[in-house]
């Protein structure tokens, strides 16, 4: 379908028309509604978007911690949604996770230690000393101490508590991560750090990562490629350095131009674009196109027609009319 | 400008290069997460009081009898209602048995039994309750609807029907009362499961390839303890009782062995005539009992829940 | 005159393991109309302090050790429990870190909103429903109609931190505690709560305290800077200060791991190496030292105070200290 | 919600017929006769009394009959006594059950929850200590002793309330206090235990943080949130209360259900053992579906409709 | 405390406690006690029994009785009344036998009639056709000559016929309100009797109010304005109930307060006689029950006055035989008991010879243990306790305890799976018959085992004479051939234990009977 880049490997993951609505006492929320991508082995898939666009609903979903509406995950030639709990349980030691909320996903009652030998235990990856050094070299590999191991989560910062969530979802050894804004709650130099060592990881082990973050920065920095969604569709997706160079989307344009500059001379004097108008919601978006309802270049089909997802140029792919 | 002046020299302010090694100093001891349950239910001085009652009530079940000089079944209608005193400090019943020797011998009944039926309840009712729970739909339906009918099946019918097929004896007894008392148990494991399964951890321990029963043991448990430790620790008392009940259908323990329940049972027409402490003494000690080993649970909630180190 | 005071406070916890001193004497103020940025490494005690202002840390665990915290001169760490209820969400709103288990699960959002609007304002419910609905759109929630109905958990997690900025906000507080409120949103909101914050403060004049580790956004909204480092702060000045004129290798590293948007896909980050100190059992000397490459033999055994390098521009730092400057270690070598 | 109450209703049907099936069994394999006592009776009587009530035909026609006169909701005769049915006795029963498990239940929930609350927000302190004692005591001493012990002091010795029987309030305090202690030393402390669980939220916290006062957070953070075990026992308990208690309308000579359910089986009164059973069952498996739709309810994040999470 | 109840004691009503709702106050469908007792109160049979329980004039004033014995003509009082109004005839009692004859009715009791002509046969009828039917009930020989003329005809001649007309399945129904409303005993709105009270309230489980009943032919004996029954089945309840004076006699009593009352000499306290027997079943087919002297041994190795002062503590007498005091024998004065005398005595060396002598009979070394069964009582309970213990104590033998719910005893008695089991026998009417008859060959009751030809020779011959010198010669010799054998091992008589209030006055207990409250008055 869209396989472009012809350095990369064949595709890892394969997502094809996934959709997933939510039942709520309003009504039904499309929090993602017909997501078709790939992401290639060892390669980076950025995505951004605005907030309750969808995003940790379409990790989640890839991972079958939700069932899919509709649609098709496909994980290394395996359906993720079909497979048997045996078939699944492979499939998780391949892929992880590491969620948005720190504190949530941390078990109070299990140190961190325990939390992150969890993961050793379940795949019987090691036992006895080994599972105490591997549980001591993982927290080494985020940047925790060895002694962290037997205290708990509440007894952590924020940012803390996020690295022991990567090195859980890294103690298994995975193939493949989701990585739910895993450096957000993380203070700019370990954020530095945690991405260097993905990056590190990613050449060593060869490892594919989902990263979902909204530091656009941060983002171009490690990603090979970008998506933007935008109320539960891909809005854009694209090599990182054509995606930051020559954004398409009048949704990625205005993102671009928000991007704060830690540099106060900068910020006193920059231009942003401002979106005006309603945030829509998932809940009723608005027809056609849904980003139409705050799009400076509104015409007349985006209301009417739904923009087809195209490729304007190799490996460049947008859904906009304009 | 000039701070602590004093003491400084330039020597002081040359570049080192050893500092990395210094950072890691100080280590604090690695201990488990049970260990460290342990040392801080040994801080917890109520806590240690009940474990001390259980320990000593052990011990008295094991020797008491034999503290005496009476045996739990010797009869002797001279010295029947007797007061607590010098020659039978807890009193003679109103066959004249010494009440001491009874007590001490009803407390091997009564605890084993106690607390077999609690442990029972609380394996099955956790696993039943814990895997409705988390598989939830159909599965939680089926066995939610199956534990209805039983519940909903009289119990007496299933125990007479249980006396004859296996006869008297302890094990019967104890089938008996686990025969649904595991259910309220299940039902409060599983609402607190449907409760803690939307939590975040353990949807990450199920990306981890978790299965059930892992997060059974590892997540829903502990973060369950409180309600079920609640539920255990009644069930002790409960079982107490429900065997001097159940002896009504020929199922507790045979006369003239003693229960703390049978003694209790059998005195409550002594609160009429004036021998009230015939009642009072099991009374007593049932009490005394399950205050032990409500302390000792609280301790155990409290230990076990990391944000109450102090 | 400074609508906030702190002085000198330590906070400290008590674990079985001993005792985790979470702040260390830090001292600052903010005026009214200010905003005042708190950044460092995580774990360094920014939540600590925000959390001490009002009061919120576990009751029995905590150990106010030392300090006051002067609201209006008055000091909040001597206060009852009851007046502190008047204080908490009238004239300090806070917005708490982790957005998903500071909402209450089982309350409609918009209730939530509404508590604080009935106990302070004195609203009906239905005047505070309606500015709760209105408190949800300031904040870009889409149909806040429909979601004031909704459980946290049918939010993403960044309409949660939005919700709880909208309850901080609701009330107008004269000072504002926001730790890391723009974690967890894409920048077009966080522009939108950013141009937001302001306003609010160009009406009101509160005071901001904004704890974030999002350099930009301090670049963006701050006026003045306390970087702190291990439960100290170690610089404090103004935002140009901080950016431009930063005295010590700490305020440097953090600066120089941010990445740049003009930066190469395949450079590499340059952060800070190795991790703060265990707070359990703080270094005697200067608590960067492990990790600075400017140390010296003095920073392991002697605490570098705080002091004014001119112009407001605190430091603590021995690099800046006349010995240093003989012995020739300079900064740029 | 709507759909799943429906489908329960549909289960609750499927469940009651098992449970009918299964007691009908259980009750023909159990030892003894509806008819046999000590006495003399010669085989004559005993085969016109089996003929009287139907129980010399065939086991499964005796099935089939039950479950068609189940339809028309007629529970049919008591084989002890000849002056009741079965109905009757539920409809004469059931209310004064209904009326004293209410009672207890209003007690037991009103004061457990209140001993509760207070030993979690006093945790380790007296509050907390005093109501661990008086939990202890009701959780310890059993309904009969307990019946019994207030019988003979208030009534008794005291005088101040009637001692048994069943008639003016006056007479229903005894019994729905002795009924009513143990179900609220239970909820209290199951209700400490959840309440101290969330008290460590960190949304109680935010509470904190919007200035709200400790009993509104209390009343309207804390305890919905900590409810949940108490609203599961609930179920269970509250089935329990008003369909009678052996023990207490034995002992206060009360006219309820719940003697006439045990002594039924005692008297293999197969009628009265099926009637109850099924009453019973139904209130209970009513209540149970209560629960699960209060479960959603209470905590929104809990779904027990089967739908996907 | 035996002062005055404080309720209705102004109205003269005097309230007691019945223990159990009466599963029906229809005469023909009452099945026990329960009912019996206010059934006593409610309705007179043709005859009753006075307080020194003789058999005096009831509904008839006078009856003959036949040269053969088998016939008896019961001549009614004149101006009887219905409670509502409706004279009572003799059809009504001839109507009422046949209606607790007919199989339809299903009868508990019927069996108690057997003695008439033709109503066996009648009872135990499977015929379908009415007509058939119709042609046995008119065979039953019981007639209403006229209205105020009842014959009946008997199979055998039963001396204590007069008695059993005085018993509730004899008592007459009004016949038009039976034949338009069947149900009409169901609710005391159209409850109709002939006693000296008539039923004015009867909330199910909850009470049973009477009051007297004016048009009663005795009516100026009646001095209580009423009765009114509660329902409480606990023992202690009901003792409470009584302490706290909302009873003014309690009945039955719990065993430590009987002893307490006895030993402090309770003016409240009565201790009346009672007509039935606390005895063990052996199952004579087990090994090594199957031996009489092994049986004879463990009768003879128990201290009953221990059981009796101690335990029962209520004036019951140590038995020795199994009829209990309380029938006349041949010479109408003395005690059926009396004359006979005790069959064996407590002699530990000479049961230890006995069952020495029997286990080598049976080729045994020692005795096996074995269980006492008995149905959950605390009573029962404490007695098998004591006797296990002397049974160990004096014989060396190991004895267990096994209590059984009371249906699954009964079941396991007639299936014979037992060793040892407790019983006891609460007489239907005062003569030794009702204790003898339950042991031939042919008795529903029996249970043990045991089957003795001459035995049931010998009740056979008591049956069908007339003669009370040879009733009584056989039936004693019936009862040593029982004690010798000792399929039965006795352990005391009852007594009925009660507590009145001492202003109440006039209750009496016959034997057989319940606390009777006809005469009562509260002073
Ligand atoms: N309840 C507690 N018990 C023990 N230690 C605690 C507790 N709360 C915080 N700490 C410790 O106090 C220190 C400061 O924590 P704080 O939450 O203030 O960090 P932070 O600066 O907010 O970091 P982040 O940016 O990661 O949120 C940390 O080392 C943490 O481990
Ligand atoms: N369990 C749920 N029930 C109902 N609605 C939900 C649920 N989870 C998410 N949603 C809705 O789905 C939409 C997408 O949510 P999602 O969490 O995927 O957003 P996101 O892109 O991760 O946002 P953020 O960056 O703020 O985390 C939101 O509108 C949210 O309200
Ligand atoms: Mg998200
Ligand atoms: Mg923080």
């Amino acid at each position: 379908m869209m396989i472009s880049a012809e350095n990369q490997g064949a595709a890892l993951l394969e997502v094809r028309n996934l959709t997933k609505h939510f039942h709520t006492g309003g009504g039904i929320v499309a929090a993602v509604s017909d997501v078709t991508f790939d992401i290639k082995r060892g390669e980076t898939l950025g995505v951004v978007g605005e907030s309750g666009c969808g995003k940790s609903t379409m990790g989640r979903t890839i991972l079958r911690l939700y069932d899919a509406t509709e649609g098709m995950v496909r994980f290394a030639g395996k359906n993720v949604h079909q497979a048997s709990p045996k078939e699944l349980k492979k499939l998780r030691r391949d892929m992880q996770m590491i969620f948005q909320d720190p504190y949530a996903s941390l078990n109070p009652r299990m140190t961190v230690g325990d939390s992150i030998g969890e993961a050793i235990d379940l795949h019987r990856l090691a036992s006895g000393a080994k599972r105490g050094e591997r549980i001591e070299e993982l927290l080494c590999l985020v940047g925790l101490k060895p002694e962290h191991s037997s205290r708990f989560p509440h007894e952590f910062s924020g940012g803390q508590r996020q690295r022991v969530g990567i090195a859980r979802a890294l103690a298994v050894e995975p193939m493949f991560i989701v990585c739910d804004e895993p450096i957000s709650a993380l203070d700019v130099s370990i954020q530095a750090q945690v991405v260097n060592l993905l990056e590190e990881l990613q050449r060593k082990m060869g490892l594919t990562y989902l990263f979902i973050a909204h530091d656009l920065a941060m983002v171009k920095h490690i990603s090979d490629r970008v998506a933007v969604m935008y109320l539960g569709k891909l809005a854009e997706l694209a090599d990182s350095e054509e995606l930051y160079a020559n954004p398409l989307h009048p949704y990625t344009q205005a993102l671009l131009s928000a991007i704060p500059i830690p540099d106060p001379g900068v910020e006193r004097s920059r231009e942003r674009i401002v979106l005006t108008g309603d945030v829509p919601s998932p809940m009723n978006p608005p027809s056609g196109c849904h980003f139409r309802t705050r799009c400076p270049h509104v015409m007349e089909v985006c209301a009417a027609v739904n923009p087809v997802w195209r490729e304007v140029q190799s490996g460049h792919f947008v859904a906009c009319h304009l | 400008m000039m701070q602590q002046g004093k003491q400084l020299t330039a020597e002081m302010f040359r570049p080192v290069a050893d500092r990395f090694c210094d950072a890691e100093a100080i280590n604090r001891p690695q201990i488990s997460y049970w260990a460290d349950v342990w040392r801080r239910l040994q801080r917890n001085k109520l806590a240690m009081v009940g474990l001390g009652v259980i320990i000593t009530l052990f011990v008295m079940a094991l020797i008491g009898p034999y503290v005496s000089s009476y045996t739990y079944d010797k009869q002797n209608f001279a010295e029947k209602n007797m007061y607590p005193g010098q020659a039978h400090w807890f009193g003679t019943d109103s066959s004249g048995r010494d009440i001491f020797t009874r007590i001490w011998y009803g407390a091997r009944i009564s605890l084993f039994i106690g607390i077999m039926a609690a442990l029972i309840d609380f394996v099955l009712g956790v696993l039943y309750g814990g895997i409705a729970g988390l598989k939830g739909g159909r599965v939680d339906n089926m066995m939610m609807r199956m534990a209805e009918v039983l519940y909903g099946v009289p119990y007496l019918l299933m125990v007479i029907l249980l006396m004859v097929v296996m006869g008297p004896g302890i094990w019967t007894i104890i089938i008996a009362m686990t025969l649904t008392g595991w259910i309220p148990m299940a039902r409060l494991v599983r609402g607190q499961v449907l409760q803690l399964k939307q939590q975040e951890y353990v949807q990450a321990a199920r990306v981890l390839g978790a299965d059930t029963g892992w997060i059974l043991r590892k997540h829903v448990i502990p973060n369950t303890m409180g309600p079920i430790l609640v539920n255990v620790t009644l069930t002790v008392p409960a079982a107490i009782f429900a065997e001097a009940t159940l002896s009504f259908l020929g199922l507790g323990i045979p006369a003239p062995q003693a229960s703390w329940g049978t003694m209790a049972n059998d005195a409550l027409v002594s609160l009429l005539v004036g021998h009230a402490y015939q009642l009072f003494i099991p009374g007593f000690f049932i009490s005394l009992t399950m205050f032990a080993f409500n302390v000792l649970g609280d301790g155990m909630r409290d230990a076990l829940d990391p944000r109450m180190r102090k | 005159m400074a609508l906030l005071e702190v002085r000198d406070l330590s906070v400290s916890f008590h674990t079985y393991a001993g005792e985790v001193q979470a702040v260390r004497g830090v001292s600052f103020t903010v005026s009214k109309g200010e905003t005042i940025g708190i950044v460092g490494e995580s774990g360094c005690g920014k939540s600590v302090t925000a959390q001490s202002i009002m009061k919120l840390l576990p009751e029995p665990l905590v150990n106010y050790k030392h300090g006051q915290i002067l609201f209006n001169d008055q000091d909040l760490l001597q206060k009852e429990e009851k007046a502190m209820q008047q204080v908490r969400g009238n004239d300090i709103g806070m917005i708490f870190q982790d957005p998903m288990t500071s909402l209450n699960p089982t309350m409609h959002v918009g209730d939530q909103i509404v508590e604080g609007l009935v106990k302070h304002q004195g609203l009906s419910h239905r005047d505070a429903h309606e500015r709760a609905v209105e408190a949800l759109r300031l904040v870009g929630i889409s149909q806040p109609d429909e979601r004031v109905r909704q459980y946290p958990h049918e939010f993403s997690g960044g309409m949660r931190q939005r919700a709880m900025i909208a309850i901080a906000l609701a009330c107008r507080p004269k000072l504002l505690l926001a730790d890391e409120p723009t974690t967890a949103l894409d920048v077009t909101i966080q522009a939108q709560i950013l141009e937001l914050m302001k306003k609010l403060q160009a009406q009101t004049g509160t005071a901001i305290i904004l704890i974030t580790h999002d350099l930009g956004v301090v670049a963006d909204i701050c006026d003045r800077v306390v970087v702190m480092y291990a439960g100290e702060v170690v610089e404090m000045g103004t935002v140009d200060q901080i950016f431009y004129t930063s005295k010590h290798p700490y305020t440097s590293g953090l600066l120089a791991s941010v990445p740049r948007l003009n930066m190469n896909r395949h450079d590499s980050l340059h952060p800070i190496m190795g991790t703060p100190p265990d707070l359990l059992h703080p270094p005697v000397g200067c608590s960067f030292f492990a990790r600075c490459s400017y140390a010296m033999e003095v920073c392991r055994v002697h605490k570098p105070l705080l002091e004014d390098q001119g112009d407001h521009q605190y430091t603590a730092c021995w690099l800046h200290h006349p010995l240093a400057q003989q012995t020739g270690t300079d900064r740029s070598g | 919600m709507v759909r799943y109450t429906l489908q329960r209703l549909g289960w609750a049907l499927l469940t009651l017929w098992v449970v009918i099936t299964v007691t009908f069994t259980l009750m023909r394999l159990v030892p003894g006769d509806p008819f046999s006592s000590e006495g003399k009776m010669p085989p004559g009587v005993y085969e016109n009394i089996k003929a009287y009530y139907h129980l010399d035909r065939p086991v499964v026609v005796q099935y089939v009959e039950y479950l068609r006169a189940l339809l028309t909701f007629d529970f049919g005769p008591s084989l002890k006594s000849d002056s009741i049915t079965v109905n009757d006795y539920i409809r004469d029963g059931f209310p004064v059950s209904l009326h004293l498990g209410l009672q207890a239940l209003v007690i037991g929930v009103t004061f457990g929850i209140m001993f509760g609350v207070i030993a979690a927000l006093y945790h380790n302190r007296w509050p907390d200590y005093v109501s661990m004692i008086l939990a202890i005591i009701g959780m310890s001493i059993p309904n009969f002793i307990l019946a019994t012990v207030l019988i003979q002091y208030v009534a008794v010795e005291w005088g101040g309330l009637p001692p048994a029987t069943w008639g003016t309030w006056q007479h229903t305090i005894l019994p729905s206090v002795a009924l009513a202690l143990m179900p609220m030393a239970f909820i209290a402390r199951l209700m400490r235990s959840s309440m101290l669980e969330v008290l460590r939220q960190d949304y109680i916290k935010t509470a904190k943080a919007k200035g709200l006062a400790q009993t509104i957070i209390i009343m309207k953070h804390t305890i919905r949130n900590a409810i949940l075990p108490v609203v599961t026992m609930l179920g269970v308990i509250a089935a329990n209360l008003i369909t009678g208690s052996f023990v207490i309308e034995h002992i206060f000579g009360i006219p309820g259900m719940g003697e006439m359910f045990v002594k039924g089986i005692f008297n293999r009164d197969y009628p009265v053992i099926l009637g109850s059973t099924v009453f019973y069952s139904a209130i209970l498996i009513f209540l149970v579906l209560l629960v699960d739709l209060a479960y959603t309810w209470i905590d929104p994040r809990i779904t027990v409709t089967g739908e996907s999470k | 405390d035996g002062n005055r109840s404080d309720t209705n004691a102004s109205a003269n009503i005097l309230n007691v406690n019945n223990s159990s709702e009466p599963g029906s106050l229809h005469p023909a469908k009452a099945q026990g006690t329960h009912e019996s007792w206010p059934l006593r109160h409610l309705f007179v049979g043709l005859t009753m029994k006075d307080p020194d329980g003789k058999v005096v004039p009831g509904a008839a004033k006078k009856w003959d009785i036949s040269s053969d014995k088998k016939t008896y003509t019961f001549h009614l009082r004149v101006g009887q009344q219905w409670s509502n109004g409706d004279p009572v005839t003799a059809q009504d009692f001839e109507f009422a036998w046949k209606h607790v004859l007919n199989p339809a009715t299903a009868s508990d009791y019927a069996y108690q009639l057997y003695y008439i002509e033709g109503a066996q046969v009648y009872n135990e009828s499977r015929e379908k056709d009415p007509a058939k039917m119709k042609a046995l009930a008119d065979k039953v020989a019981v007639k209403a000559l006229d209205e105020k003329t009842l014959e009946v005809k008997l199979v055998n001649p039963t001396p204590y016929f007069d008695q059993l007309v005085s018993f509730y399945t004899y008592y007459p129904i009004d016949k038009n309100v039976q034949e338009s409303n069947p149900k009409w005993a169901n609710d005391a709105s159209t409850f109709v009797s002939n006693g000296p009270f008539k039923l004015t309230e009867w909330k199910h489980k909850r009470d049973l109010k009477m009051v007297k009943n004016e048009s009663y032919f005795e009516k100026d004996k009646i001095k209580l304005a009423g009765i009114n029954w509660a329902m409480v089945e606990g023992e202690n309840t009901a003792w409470q109930m009584y302490r706290a004076g909302k009873l003014d006699l309690a009945f039955p009593l719990p065993g430590d307060v009987v002893g307490q009352l006895k030993s402090q000499k309770a003016k409240d306290f009565k201790i009346a006689p009672e007509f039935s027997t606390y005895f063990y079943r052996f199952n004579t087919t087990k090994k090594p029950f199957t031996n009489a002297k092994i049986r004879t041994a463990l009768a003879m190795a128990i201290d009953r006055t221990i059981i009796t002062e101690h335990i029962a503590q209520g004036g019951q007498k140590p038995a020795y035989a199994l009829v209990a005091e309380g029938a006349r024998d041949a010479n109408g004065k003395d005690d059926f008991r009396t004359v006979g005398g005790d069959y064996f005595t407590e002699h530990v060396e000479q049961a230890k010879r006995l069952l020495a002598e029997g286990l080598r009979e049976e080729g045994l070394t020692s005795m096996p243990t074995f269980n006492i069964m008995y149905n959950t009582l605390d009573l029962h309970k404490r007695i098998a306790e004591a006797i296990a213990g002397m049974w160990k104590q004096n014989l060396g033998i190991d004895v267990g305890l096994e209590n059984t719910e009371f249906k699954v005893k009964i079941d396991r008695e007639h299936k014979l799976d037992y060793s040892v089991a407790r019983s006891g026998w609460v007489a239907d009417f005062s003569d030794p018959m009702t204790f003898l008859d339950m042991f031939t060959s042919i008795s529903t009751q029996n249970d043990t085992g045991w089957k003795n030809k001459q035995y049931d020779a010998k009740i056979n011959t008591a049956k069908q004479s007339s003669d009370p010198a040879i009733r009584m010669k056989v039936m004693h010799d019936a009862e040593a051939i029982l004690m010798k054998d000792m399929p039965i091992m006795p352990i005391y008589f009852y007594t009925k234990p009660y507590a009145v209030k001492e202003n109440v006055v006039g209750v009496y207990t016959p034997a057989d009977e319940y606390p009777i409250l006809n005469y009562a008055d509260i002073k």
